[in-house]
């Protein structure tokens, strides 16, 4: 549960130096996707902040999320974040089940109306479609969300399914699954998608919140600016390849082994706005582009449905040779049926031609 | 994003469909007019000196360079570069690619942008020219000022995504995809149509001269 | 026999939109170059000369009843129809304004033939009625008389005599089975007889046989210059039927451009049919040329009433070169087959053409006396140099309008 | 990783092609010079360039080594250490379990974070003191409790 203790506090208590509080300020500037600069800003805000309670919600997801959650989770740094935190239910994570989880959630509700975080991953059924299709103890998805994010400071939708609908909104929908800020529309949301979301985006949001007691600045898709700021394609070591026009052919020819631009392999690396070029996945060990295989746009909005993963992005996503090849049949019909008609009509006209006479002529 | 989905998508389709119907029945419409069988004794080649023609009238006349040196250079700056910008960028050649299964290499794309740059200056030294040359302004109507819309915005907007000059990106390519898409479907109806019948005129041309045994 | 009218005009319209014209409307991209090429344009710096706007009305028939989309802005009341007063304002511009020298043509980029497209509209103009007066005459003339200058065959059995008395040669008259059958000009058998001494001279030198045909002497279709493919059908058809009945193998056309494009190549389409006989131009070798420089006639034409109207009506003394600048309009109604220095030879297809309406203002040309001689000796060497030939028509075109452009604005 | 490199696909040369370690040792540059005419010091994570294989060995490469190489314990290693341009650090933060969790180049005289703080050296000055006065009335201790 939360309480009055601010970070600063804490960590003291636990040993920490202060030259360790500086070295964990670096660590969260660096989480943060924040300059160096602002290390003394954070070290001040630190001092000061509390620890907020944390209500989160897994709706239609697979689980990724958490686990790319629990990736970041290592001890001490990150983890002095979590200690910071307080996660008072995540039915995955937590030991309680059934009833006592429930009440657990209730409880932190009650406690800290008005404050707490609801974080959620996964889409839900949208309120139109049958309830019955995800439910947790009995309650569908929707009640529980809106039950939970009435008294919520902020909602932060974790992964693409609870950001822009995600796999489970994947034509033809079956679920009638929609995103969380479908429903969700009087409090203030950041969308922190990918599938899943690099685990260092996802405690970076949540230390920003920690640190400066608000939410990110926000792009136009509500996701932080600090992570989702610039394409991959932009912060691509790959990028210069580009430039020079330089594309792996196929994933086994020279250009692949020598790490050339994958856009010809299909790389949405220009339409995907993500942090993976520079915070990389594995703890900064490699990330997709890097091991040889173009980017999915998996933080993007229906990225599921946006052509092949192997097409590349200015390829149409449907198949325009089949609607060519029945354009020009439809053209030659029409053109023929049209040149004949003119054909008529020309053939008329020089029926009706009546021998111009010189006498004709002088009379005009 | 739902909108770039858009316009790659559905858009990308019904634009092509119209274009294609378009066209094709734009030339049976002009062909089927036909010609009327020739009874006089030919000179020379007709299909040959016709072939001939479409490639040489893509060289002017001496008589009219320097009168028409805004027109004769701007346009060949202008279409060369159209002509780059459309085939020789990588991105394109992977449309045409996935449309037609052929591919060529593209130039380099900081080559493609200047050249791009270099297109949208001719054309508004052309769009220009044609507002204050007293021939070109009286021979321009709406369908002029349009299809020199038509055909700057994709141009613009290409340039501008590739710059990233508009955020997000999936907007202004999306933006960029659309005004292709404009640009399609107005060819076949406007005088842009001439990218296609240049060919059947210039042929025709060259026959005519060359049944009557006159080199051009 | 109804009389001429706009419906009927509209309908010609309609009959000579073909596939060529089709595509040349549907190429037409503005540019205005062909304005750059067209001499009215060129010395009057009016637009209203451009090349390709003097085919409005046709063009507009052909969008509103050919095209998809002209079909649909005229089914919803979008289009603007071709009118009688339109047809008439139009006149000047499909007549007065236009050679038919076809450097439009040459220099169009898209390769739009505009000149065939002046052709073909003049059909309409002719039946709707806007035909213009003196060509009206010359028609009637040529159609009732035998010739557009009305020229009758006493006239031309006069000029025989004088040619034979000069000469001493028999100038063949209406002999069956000859080999040769030339056709005169108006002007040649009025102005140059000397061309048909000449010719007389060639032939019995060259041991072949030939005639003069009394019915079909003359060679200008004036049918082609205002545009009728009726009328021109009916004069190239008395030359056909004499040929035929005659029995020639060959009939020689005259230097005159329009006149040789109607009997050498618009003549078997007007019949239907390929001739007995096969056309030959007066003057071998031109096929070598390459594109001309185009005909000169109007410029002339122009700066001459312009420099009048400077001049308070009273005409200036013509600049020096001027003369020399004449260069043919081709034949036509009005013009010998070579007149100045640089006599632009005409091609095959037809060359520089006369113009067909307006002030043609002869006296001018016959300023220069020694003109004739100079034609002839051009005529007396029917193999010229390719090279040579190549040289005055090209490039020769536009050094001499160069410095005839130095002369005048000295 | 024998096995690894049998296998055929791999990245070749990749970091000698991309060359992204170039610009930044012209900021690195820049920064030295601010340093040097106003004494302003600059800080840049590492982590937030983009980098391709390669890339991070080009540069630590082409910066060198230096005088000063610091080891600092405190949650988890630090490596800081000083290249061969004198004014440029590297400065390198391991968690406990040895994961970087910070990689940055500062340009300054010396990382703040070598330098004792001013709370730990209160910190420093309390223990201290009590260990002194722990030494000198050893008895009394039990009493003040």
């Amino acid at each position: 549960m939360a309480d009055s203790t601010t970070l600063g506090e804490s960590l003291r208590r636990n040993g920490v130096s202060r030259r360790g509080f500086l070295k964990f300020c670096a660590a969260t500037a660096s989480m943060m996707a924040l300059p160096p600069s602002m290390i003394p800003r954070i070290a001040e805000a630190l001092e000061k902040a509390r620890r907020p309670s944390v209500i989160w919600l897994s709706f239609q997801e697979c689980t990724g999320c958490t686990e790319s959650l629990t990736r970041s989770h290592a001890p001490t740094v990150e983890g002095l974040i979590f200690d910071s935190i307080s996660l008072d239910y995540h039915h995955t994570l937590q030991v309680a089940s059934g009833e006592q989880a429930e009440a657990a959630r209730e409880a932190a509700m009650h406690e800290n109306m008005g404050k707490y975080i609801v974080v959620v991953d996964g889409s839900i059924p949208g309120p139109g479609s049958n309830p019955g299709y995800s439910t947790i103890a009995g309650i569908s998805n929707y009640d529980m969300l809106m039950d939970t994010v009435k008294g919520a400071a902020a909602v932060v939708s974790v992964g693409t399914c609870a950001a822009f609908g995600g796999l489970p909104k994947a034509r033809p929908n079956p679920s009638g699954a929609v995103a969380i800020q479908d429903v969700v529309k009087d409090k203030p949301i950041v969308n922190v998608p990918g599938c899943p979301p690099i685990p260092q985006v996802i405690t970076g949001v949540l230390a920003h919140y920690l640190v400066f007691g608000k939410l990110p600045e926000l792009d136009s898709l509500k996701r932080p600016l600090a992570f989702y700021g610039q394409s991959i394609h932009d912060r691509c070591y790959r990028r210069p390849f580009y430039d020079k026009g330089l594309f792996a052919e196929n994933f086994n020819d020279e250009g692949a082994r020598k790490g050339w631009c994958l856009y010809r392999l299909g790389c949405k690396g220009p339409m995907t706005y993500n942090a993976c070029a520079t915070l990389k996945w594995g703890l900064g060990w490699s990330w997709p582009v890097e091991s040889g295989h173009g980017c999915l746009g998996c933080s993007e909005p229906d990225f599921w449905d946006a052509g092949g993963f192997y097409q590349a992005l200015s390829i149409p996503t449907s198949n325009v040779t089949r609607t060519a090849a029945a354009a020009v049949a439809a053209g030659a019909v029409i053109g023929v049926a049209a040149g004949l008609a003119n054909k008529a009509k020309k053939s008329g006209a020089a029926k009706k031609h009546q021998t111009v006479t010189v006498d004709q002529l002088g009379k005009g | 994003m739902d909108f770039l989905l858009w316009v790659r998508g559905p858009a990308f389709d019904v634009a092509v469909a119209i274009f294609l119907i378009g066209v094709v029945a734009r030339l049976f419409e002009i062909l089927l007019l036909g010609r009327k069988p020739l009874h006089s004794e030919p000179k020379g080649g007709e299909f040959g000196n016709g072939m001939a023609e479409i490639f040489k009238r893509s060289v002017p006349l001496p008589d009219i360079v320097k009168r028409g040196a805004v027109t004769l250079v701007g346009g060949y700056v202008f279409h060369i570069g159209l002509f780059i910008t459309i085939f020789l960028f990588v991105p394109h050649i992977e449309l045409i690619n996935s449309i037609f299964g052929v591919r060529w290499p593209g130039l380099p794309n900081p080559v493609v942008d200047g050249v791009t740059v270099v297109t949208m200056v001719a054309m508004v030294v052309l769009l220009v020219h044609r507002l204050l040359q007293p021939v070109k302004r009286m021979l321009s109507g709406f369908e002029d000022y349009l299809t020199w819309v038509v055909t700057f915005l994709p141009i613009l907007t290409g340039w501008i995504a590739y710059h990233r000059l508009v955020n997000p990106y999936p907007l202004i390519l999306g933006i960029h995809i659309l005004t292709v898409e404009l640009l399609l479907i107005v060819l076949p109806f406007t005088k842009l149509m001439h990218a296609f019948t240049l060919f059947l005129s210039r042929w025709y041309n060259g026959a005519v001269y060359g049944r009557r045994g006159v080199q051009s | 026999m109804s009389s001429l009218s706009i419906e009927r005009g509209l309908y010609d319209f309609k009959a000579v939109i073909d596939a060529p014209i089709a595509s040349y409307f549907s190429s037409c991209v503005h540019c205005g170059l062909c304005a750059e090429a067209c001499l009215f344009y060129v010395e009057t710096g009016d637009p209203k000369y451009t090349p390709i706007r003097k085919l409005e009305p046709l063009r507009r028939v052909w969008e509103q009843e050919y095209t998809i989309v002209g079909k649909l802005k005229k089914l919803v009341g979008l289009s603007k129809p071709v009118t009688d007063d339109e047809l008439e304002e139009w006149k000047e511009l499909l007549y007065a304004s236009c050679t038919m020298c076809g450097r439009c043509s040459q220099v169009c980029p898209v390769g739009n033939d505009i000149a065939y497209m002046v052709r073909k509209a003049r059909e309409g103009m002719v039946s709707s009625g806007h035909a213009p007066e003196p060509l009206v005459g010359a028609a009637t003339r040529a159609v009732k008389i035998g010739s557009p200058m009305g020229v009758k065959w006493p006239a031309v059995q006069n000029q025989i005599k004088h040619v034979e008395a000069d000469t001493g040669l028999k100038i063949p008259i209406d002999v069956q089975g000859a080999e040769y059958m030339p056709l005169l000009s108006s002007m040649e058998i009025i102005n140059f007889p000397e061309y048909l001494g000449a010719l007389a001279k060639i032939f019995k030198q060259a041991g072949i046989t030939w005639t003069i045909a009394s019915k079909a002497f003359e060679a200008t279709n004036a049918g082609l210059q205002i545009g009728s493919s009726d009328i021109e059908r009916e004069l190239v058809v008395r030359v056909v039927d004499e040929a035929e009945r005659l029995g020639v193998k060959f009939v020689i056309g005259p230097e005159c451009g329009h006149a040789f494009n109607a009997i050498r190549w618009d003549g078997p389409e007007l019949i239907g049919r390929p001739y007995k006989f096969r056309v030959l131009p007066a003057r071998h070798g031109r096929d070598q040329l390459r594109r001309h420089a185009g005909c000169r006639y109007p410029q002339l034409v122009l700066r001459r009433r312009r420099r009048r109207e400077q001049h308070g009506g009273v005409r200036a003394p013509p600049a020096q070169g001027l003369r020399r600048q004449a260069q043919a309009a081709g034949g036509g109604r009005a013009r010998a087959p070579g007149d100045g220095v640089r006599q632009l030879p005409a091609d095959d297809r037809g060359g520089p053409r006369a113009l067909q309406d307006g002030d043609p203002d002869r006296r001018s040309h016959r300023d220069d006396r020694r003109a004739p001689e100079r034609g002839l000796r051009r005529l007396l060497e029917p193999r010229q140099n390719a090279n040579d030939l190549r040289r005055q028509g090209g490039a020769g075109g536009q050094r001499e309008m160069n410095s005839y452009d130095r002369t005048l604005s000295r | 990783m024998s096995a690894l490199d049998n296998i055929a696909v791999r990245v070749e040369s990749a970091g000698n092609l991309t060359r992204n370690a170039l610009p930044l040792l012209h900021e690195i540059r820049h920064a030295l010079a601010r340093l040097a005419e106003s004494g302003e010091s600059t800080a840049i994570d590492l982590r937030s360039i983009p980098f391709g294989p390669g890339d991070e060995a080009d540069l630590l490469a082409a910066l060198g080594t230096g005088e000063v190489t610091a080891q600092l314990q405190a949650l988890g290693e630090s490596r800081i250490t000083e290249t061969s341009y004198p004014g440029v650090w590297v400065v390198d933060h391991y968690n406990a379990d040895g994961q970087r969790i910070a990689f940055q180049v500062e340009v300054t005289p010396v990382p703040q974070i070598l330098a004792a703080q001013p709370a730990d050296v209160a910190d420093g000055l309390q223990r201290l003191e009590a260990a002194l006065a722990e030494l000198a009335e050893p008895e009394s201790r039990p009493a003040s409790l």
